[in-house]
C-alpha cells in the first residue's frame, strides 16, 4: 500500500495522521489554518480537526513558541510551523532560554513535547530571509533535538516520530525538495520505523563517503551517481538527525572508504560540516587519506536569487571536493 | 460640504475614523476626534490634482509590476492595490527633511519622495537586496522582516532629538511604516514603549488592509488598533485609509506635532488590500469575492475622481493626460527592468563587512578560481 | 469606615489606586472603579489572622534567606520586602485549580500555595536551578529571564479554554507575575496580545515596585502601567501593592472574571521594593534614603497590625505567637538549607533530554573516567 | 605610563576615551547610567558625558539593538551593553537579521558602526543565564564581526578599536576575569596598536599549540606554566579575534608544533573549536602527530554553581588533553 506523493504531501499526511492518533496534538502558526500554509504542508487540517486543534496565530514568532510552552506545560504537544527559515529569530529567546532549557531546570519534571517545524533553505529564487540554513544555531543549543528529512518516506514517518517525541524538536523541512515526490506507505506503523536518531546510508559505496543531510541528499546522490559514471563509487550518507548525530553510522563509513566530504547549504564557518569534521578527523586519525572536506555556502548571507545557483553546492562542486579529495 | 464627527460615519467601522472625502466624492470640511484635534486640508486645484496623479501613477506602476512578476521578469512583488492613498497622504506628508522607514510594500510612499520608482525592482527581480542609501533618500531600506523596522525607526527618531532637531517648524520628523500583522509583533510594541519614553518625534502609520497574509484582524486584536497607543501614552487615530485627504491631513498633523517635539501617534489607515498578499499568494483560499467587491465601493481613485469632476476641478482630458503620463511612466520602467543586468556571481562576496575580511577575501578568490576553471567549458 | 474612590486619595499616585486598608490601618469599605467593578473584602476575624500571619512569615523567611546569602550560604537572593501585601493578598486569592507563573521574587506566593518554603533555595543556593514539577504544586518555575513566563502562561490558559475548563465558578485560572520593567519586554506585550486574542483566563500581576534595577520606572513608560491594558482591550486595575486587601479582593474579582470566560485583566500593584535588587545590588547608588523612608511608612505589615489591634481582631500576645512561629519556621528552614547537599557532579548530565542522547551518554562516560582517574589523588 | 588596573576599569577607560574621542559615540543599556553597570564598566560615564550619551534603557533587549540600528543609520556609534550573555536572545533577531545584514543588503551604502559590549561565560556563582558562552552563535553569522579580549591591556585598546571600526562588532568580555588586574599603557594610541582581528602568542613554545580565547587565555597559560615543570614547552595562542579568526598565525603554530589543543568554556559541539579543528585539521593534514583535541564545556546547558567547577576546562582537563595528545 504504496502512494507516490511529494515530500509537502508527505508531511501533510503525517501531521494528520499524528492528530489523529492524539489528542493533545495542536497545530499552530501563521497561515496554518485557512491557508494551509504557504507552503500548503497544513492543507485542509483546520478543516477536519478544527480550529482549536489547528490554530491561526498572531503573527509573532515569541508568541507561538512561547505559548507552546504554556501549552505543553498543560499537557498539549504543539507542533509549531515558522513559515520562513529567516524568520525563526523573533521567536529565537524563546527556543535558547526556555524550550532547550525546561526539561534540565525542573531535573525532568516538566517535558516540553514541542515540535518546531520550519522550511529551510535555498534554491526556490526568493528574496532576503526565505532561503536560510539556521541549523547549527540549533544543534549548538544543548537541549534542543534537530532533525531533517530528504524524501517523501522519512518525511511522513519523521513527522509523527517527532511529534510522538518527549523531546523539544527542531524539525527542519526542505522546502525547495516540497515537491519532489517519493513512494510512502500510508500505512505504516512510524513507532517501528527506522529510528527518529539514526542516520541511513543512503547510497552504499566503497571509495569516499558524502555525508549531507535535507536538501543536499538529493545533490549527494546525483553526484555519487555521476562518479559512478567515472569509476568512483561513492557512499552517501543521510544523516537525518542534526542533533544528536549518530556518529557511529559516519565513523565506521570513513574507516572504509579513508574519504569524507561534508556537504550542507548553511555557510561554512560553524556550520555542520565543522562539527563533522573535527569529529572524523579526531575519530579516523589513522582512516583518513585525505581531510575532510566540506562543500558548504559561502561565508556570506544567503545572496540575491540570481546567483544562489553560485552560492548553493552542486553537484558539480561536490564533484570537484571528491577529486580535491582524491588528489590529496 | 458637511462637518464631520471622527466617531460616527455610515461606512466607518467601530470606532469610526478621519474622513475627509467620502467614497462618493463629497468633500467633508473638517474632523474634530475625540481629544479635540481638528483635521482638515486647504489644497489648491493643482494640488488635488497632483494627488490624483500620483494615486493613478502608483496604481499604474504597481499594475505593470504585477505583470512583469506574471511573465518571470520578478520574483515576487508585494502589491499596493488598494492603499495608494494611505500611501500617497501620508508619503506627500512628509516634509523634505523627514525620514521613512518602509516596509516591502510602500511603493507609493517612495514615489512621493521623489525617488525613481525603479529602486526597489532589484530587490523584488532578485538581483540585488535592495541596495540603496537609505539616508541619500531619506527612505530606509525595505524591510521584511515584519517589524523590524520600527525599532530602526524609533532609534533614528531618537537620533534626532539627540541632534537638537526638533522644536520648531524646520524639526525633523520619522515615519514607521507597518501593517496591522506587525502590530502583534514584540518589537512593534518595544518601539512604541521607547518612542513614549522617550518621547521621540516619531509617527507610527499602519496600514490595517484587513489581512496579515490570510489572517484576518481579529487575529491580532480584538480592539481597533489605533486604540494600542493610548496603552502607551501616546494618541492614536484611525483615519479612512482610502481618503488621500484625511491621510495627508492627520500624518501631517502627527509629524508637525512630533517635529515640534510633541512625542509620537499612532496612525491607524483602515484600508483593505484588494489583491493578492503577494503574487505568490492565493486570497481566494481565505476571504470571499463579496468582501473584496464591497470595498471595491470605497476606492481610493474613483473617489478623488469624482470630487474633481464634480468641483469641475479636473475633466476627462485631464484624466486622459493622467493616464497617458502614467502609462508611459510604465513602460518606461517595464524596459528598464527588463534591461537590468544580472549580477556577476562574485559580487555576492562584496559588502558583506564595511573594513572586508581577509577569511572571506580567501573565499572570494577560491570561488573566482573555481568559476574560472569552467571556462570555456559548456557550464 | 469610609466609601474608597480608585481615582483620588492622598497618598495615591497620579490615577490613583484601589484601596482598602490605608497605611494608618483604616478600612476601607469598597472601591469602586471608574469601570463600574465593586472591590471589597468580607474577612472573619480569623481570616485577618491569617494574613497578618502570612505576611510576618514570609517576610521573617526572606529576613533568613538575606542572612543564609550574607553568610556565605546562598549564592544569591531576590528578596521580596515591601513586596508582601501584593503577593500574599494575589496569592490567597487563587483559588486551588489556578495555576500560577512566578518571576525569581515570589517566595510570598510560593508560600501561599502551601508549598515548603525551601522548595527555590536550591536555586538560589547553586545546588540546582529549581528543580521542581510546575503542575504538582500549580506553581511554575522561577523564571530568570526577564518575561518569558508571560507567554508561557498565556499559552497555559489558553490551553485551559481548550480544555473546556472555563465558563462556571470551579473554571480554572492562570495568574502570570513580572515587574514593572518586564513590561518594556517585546515577549510581555505579545502575550497581552495572544490573550485578547484568544480571551485566555489570565490576570496579569504586574508588581510595580517602582525599579528594574537601578532603573526608574520612567524608563520604562510614561503613563501609569495599569493603562497599558486598555490598548489591548482588556481591563486594568491598580491597586495599593502594600494593602493586602486590595491585592485579594481585586485578584480574587479578576480570577474570578477569567475563569467565567470573560478574558484577561491586568493589575498593577504599586509598591515598592525596600530593600536591594537582590544581594548582588547597592540601591545607594541610585536612590536616595528618603524615598525608602517615605515607603515605610506605607508598610505592608504594620498598617494590618494597626487595623488588627484598634478593631480589637488580635493583641500583642497574637503578635508575638506570630512572630514565635515565624521565627521557628526560619531557624528550621536555615538548618534544612545547611543540610543541602552539593550534586554529585555527574548528575549535571542528567535530564538534558526526557529520551536521552547517546551522544550525551558518551560524555557522561568520559566523564566519570575522568573524575574518577583523580580517586585517590588530592583533587 | 603604565597603570596597573583590573581588566573592568580597562574597559571603563577605554569607553570613556571613546566618548572622548568622538561625540557621536553613545553607550546605552540596562542600568548602565547611574548605576555604571552592574559589572560597573561603564561607572561614572553619565555622570561625565551626560543622560543623552550613557542611556539608560528600557528593560527590552531588542529595543536596545534595534534603536541602535536607528541611530547608526542617524550616524551615531552606538555601544549596547547586554547586561549578561544569557539576555542576548530577546535581541537576536535585530542582531542577526539586521545588524548582520544591513550592509549586505544596501551594498555597503549604510554601515552600521555598532558594537555590543556582552559580559560572557562562567565560574562567578551564578544562577540560570549568567554564565553562558554563546560566541559561536555570533561567529557562525556572516556580517558580524566577534573579538573578545583576555587581558586588561587588551581591553583597553579592543574596546576602542571596535567602537572606531565601521563593522558592526560583538565584544565579549570575560565576566570572570573583571577582576584581574594587568598593567595598562592608557596613553597609547589604539589606531597604531596591535590590530584588532590578529591573534597573538601569548606565550612562545614548540611542543604544542594551545589555542583559546577570553577567560580561558588565562587557564591556557596556568597549564603552559605547569606543563613547563613537566618539560613541555606549550604554545599559547590567544585568538583575540573569533570572526574572522586569524588561521595565519594558528597555522603558522601547529605546523611547528605538530600538535593542537583548542580551549573553550562554550559546549563542545559546534562550539568554536569545531571550526578550529576541522580547519588546522584539513590545513596542517600533513603536519599533524595527533588529532586536534578539544577542551570544552559539555553539550549540556551551564550548569547549577555548585558543580561549575567540573564543567569549565580547568588546569588539569588542558594538562589531560596535551597527554592525550602526546600519547597519540
Ligand atoms: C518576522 C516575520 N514573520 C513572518 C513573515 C512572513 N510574512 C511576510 S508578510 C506577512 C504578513 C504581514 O502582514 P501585515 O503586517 O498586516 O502587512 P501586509 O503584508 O498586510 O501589508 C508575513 C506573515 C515575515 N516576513 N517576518
Ligand atoms: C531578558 C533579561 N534581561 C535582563 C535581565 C537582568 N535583570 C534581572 S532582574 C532585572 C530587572 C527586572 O525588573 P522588574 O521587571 O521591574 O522586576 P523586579 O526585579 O523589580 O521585581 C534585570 C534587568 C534578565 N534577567 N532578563
Ligand atoms: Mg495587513
Ligand atoms: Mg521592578
Amino acid at each position: 500500500m504504496s502512494d507516490n506523493i511529494t515530500l509537502g504531501k508527505a508531511l501533510n499526511h503525517g501531521l494528520r495522521r499524528s492528530l489523529e492518533n492524539d489528542a493533545k496534538v495542536v497545530v499552530m502558526g501563521e497561515d496554518v489554518g485557512k491557508l494551509g500554509g504557504v507552503f500548503r504542508i497544513t492543507d485542509g487540517l483546520q478543516k477536519d480537526f478544527g480550529e482549536q486543534r489547528v490554530i491561526d496565530t498572531p503573527l509573532a514568532e515569541a508568541g507561538i513558541v512561547g505559548t507552546a510552552v504554556g501549552l505543553a506545560i498543560r499537557g498539549f504537544r504543539p507542533v509549531c510551523e515558522i513559515q520562513f527559515d529567516g524568520f525563526v529569530f523573533p521567536a529565537y529567546n524563546q527556543i535558547v532560554t526556555q524550550v532547550a532549557k525546561m526539561s534540565y531546570r525542573s531535573m525532568g519534571k516538566v517535558k516540553l513535547p514541542i515540535v518546531i517545524r520550519i522550511p529551510y533553505g535555498g534554491g526556490i529564487g526568493a528574496v532576503e530571509h526565505h532561503s536560510e540554513s539556521p541549523e547549527a544555531y540549533f544543534s549548538h543549543t544543548p537541549g534542543l533535538k534537530v532533525v531533517t528529512c530528504s524524501n517523501p518516506a522519512d518525511a511522513y514517518t519523521m513527522i509523527q516520530q517527532a511529534i510522538a517525541s518527549d523531546d523539544p524538536i527542531v524539525f527542519f523541512e526542505p522546502k525547495r525538495r516540497y515537491w519532489e515526490k517519493g513512494d510512502v506507505d500510508l500505512g505504516a506503523d512510524p513507532a517501528g520505523a527506522f529510528p527518529l536518531h539514526q542516520a541511513r546510508v543512503a547510497r552504499p559505496g566503497t571509495d569516499a563517503t558524502l555525508i549531507a543531510y535535507g536538501p543536499m541528499v538529493r545533490t549527494a546522490l546525483d553526484a555519487a551517481a555521476a562518479a559512478a559514471e567515472d569509476g568512483r563509487n561513492l557512499e552517501v550518507i543521510d544523516l537525518r538527525s542534526l542533533s544528536p548525530i549518530d556518529y557511529g553510522t559516519v565513523y565506521e563509513s570513513v574507516k572504509r572508504t579513508s574519504r569524507a566530504i561534508v556537504v550542507h547549504e548553511a555557510q561554512g564557518t560553524l556550520g555542520l560540516g565543522a562539527e563533522i569534521a573535527a569529529r572524523v578527523s579526531e575519530h579516523c586519525f589513522y582512516s583518513l587519506e585525505a581531510p575532510v572536506l566540506r562543500v558548504t555556502g559561502y561565508d556570506i548571507p544567503y545572496p540575491a536569487a540570481r546567483v544562489e545557483e553560485e552560492y548553493l553546492p552542486d553537484l558539480d562542486r561536490v564533484l570537484d571536493a571528491v577529486d580535491r579529495s582524491f588528489g590529496w | 460640504m458637511a462637518n464631520g464627527e471622527s466617531e460616527v460615519g455610515a461606512d466607518a467601522p467601530a470606532g469610526g475614523f478621519v474622513q475627509l472625502l467620502t467614497p462618493e466624492g463629497e468633500r467633508v470640511d473638517s474632523v474634530t476626534t475625540a481629544d479635540g484635534t481638528t483635521y482638515s486640508v486647504d489644497f489648491t486645484d493643482d494640488e488635488y490634482k497632483g494627488l490624483y496623479h500620483d494615486l493613478v501613477t502608483v496604481r499604474r506602476l504597481d499594475g505593470e509590476a504585477l505583470a512583469l512578476q506574471r511573465q518571470g521578469e520578478l520574483g515576487l512583488w508585494a502589491s499596493l492595490l488598494g492603499q495608494e492613498a494611505a500611501q500617497v497622504g501620508s508619503g506627500r506628508a512628509l516634509r523634505p527633511q523627514d525620514m521613512a522607514f518602509p516596509t516591502y510594500r510602500e511603493h507609493g510612499v517612495l514615489y512621493t519622495r521623489g525617488i525613481d520608482p525603479i529602486m526597489p525592482f532589484g530587490l523584488f527581480r532578485g538581483v540585488d537586496q535592495g541596495g540603496w542609501d537609505a539616508n541619500e533618500h531619506k527612505f530606509n531600506g525595505y524591510t521584511v522582516v515584519i517589524g523590524a523596522q520600527t525599532l530602526h525607526a524609533t532609534g533614528y527618531a531618537m537620533g534626532v532629538t539627540m541632534d537638537g532637531k526638533t522644536g520648531g517648524p524646520d524639526g525633523e520628523a520619522v515615519i514607521a511604516y507597518f501593517g496591522d500583522g506587525a502590530t502583534s509583533q514584540g518589537e512593534v510594541n518595544e518601539s512604541f514603549v521607547w518612542s513614549g519614553v522617550f518621547n521621540a518625534p516619531i509617527v507610527f502609520f499602519c496600514q490595517n488592509n484587513q489581512y496579515a497574509i490570510s489572517e484576518p484582524l481579529e487575529r491580532q486584536t480584538r480592539i481597533p488598533l489605533y486604540r494600542r497607543a493610548a496603552g502607551f501614552g501616546f494618541p492614536g487615530v484611525r483615519i479612512d485609509g482610502n481618503d488621500v485627504l484625511a491621510s495627508y491631513a492627520v500624518t501631517r498633523s502627527a509629524l508637525d506635532r512630533a517635529r515640534q517635539g510633541e512625542g509620537p501617534t499612532l496612525i491607524e489607515a483602515y484600508t483593505y488590500r484588494m489583491g493578492a498578499h503577494t503574487s505568490s499568494d492565493d486570497p481566494t483560499r481565505y476571504r470571499i469575492a463579496s468582501e473584496v467587491e464591497s470595498w471595491k465601493a470605497k476606492d481610493p481613485i474613483s473617489r478623488l475622481r469624482a470630487f474633481l469632476t464634480k468641483q469641475q476641478i479636473a475633466d476627462d482630458a485631464f484624466f486622459a493626460e493622467v493616464d497617458e503620463a502614467a502609462k508611459t511612466l510604465a513602460l518606461d520602467l517595464r524596459e528598464r527592468v527588463l534591461a537590468m543586468p544580472d549580477p556577476a556571481p562574485v559580487t555576492m562576496f562584496d559588502h558583506v563587512y564595511p573594513n572586508g575580511s581577509p577569511d572571506l577575501d580567501e573565499q572570494r578568490r577560491q570561488f573566482a578560481d573555481y568559476q574560472a576553471s569552467f571556462e570555456g567549458s559548456e557550464h
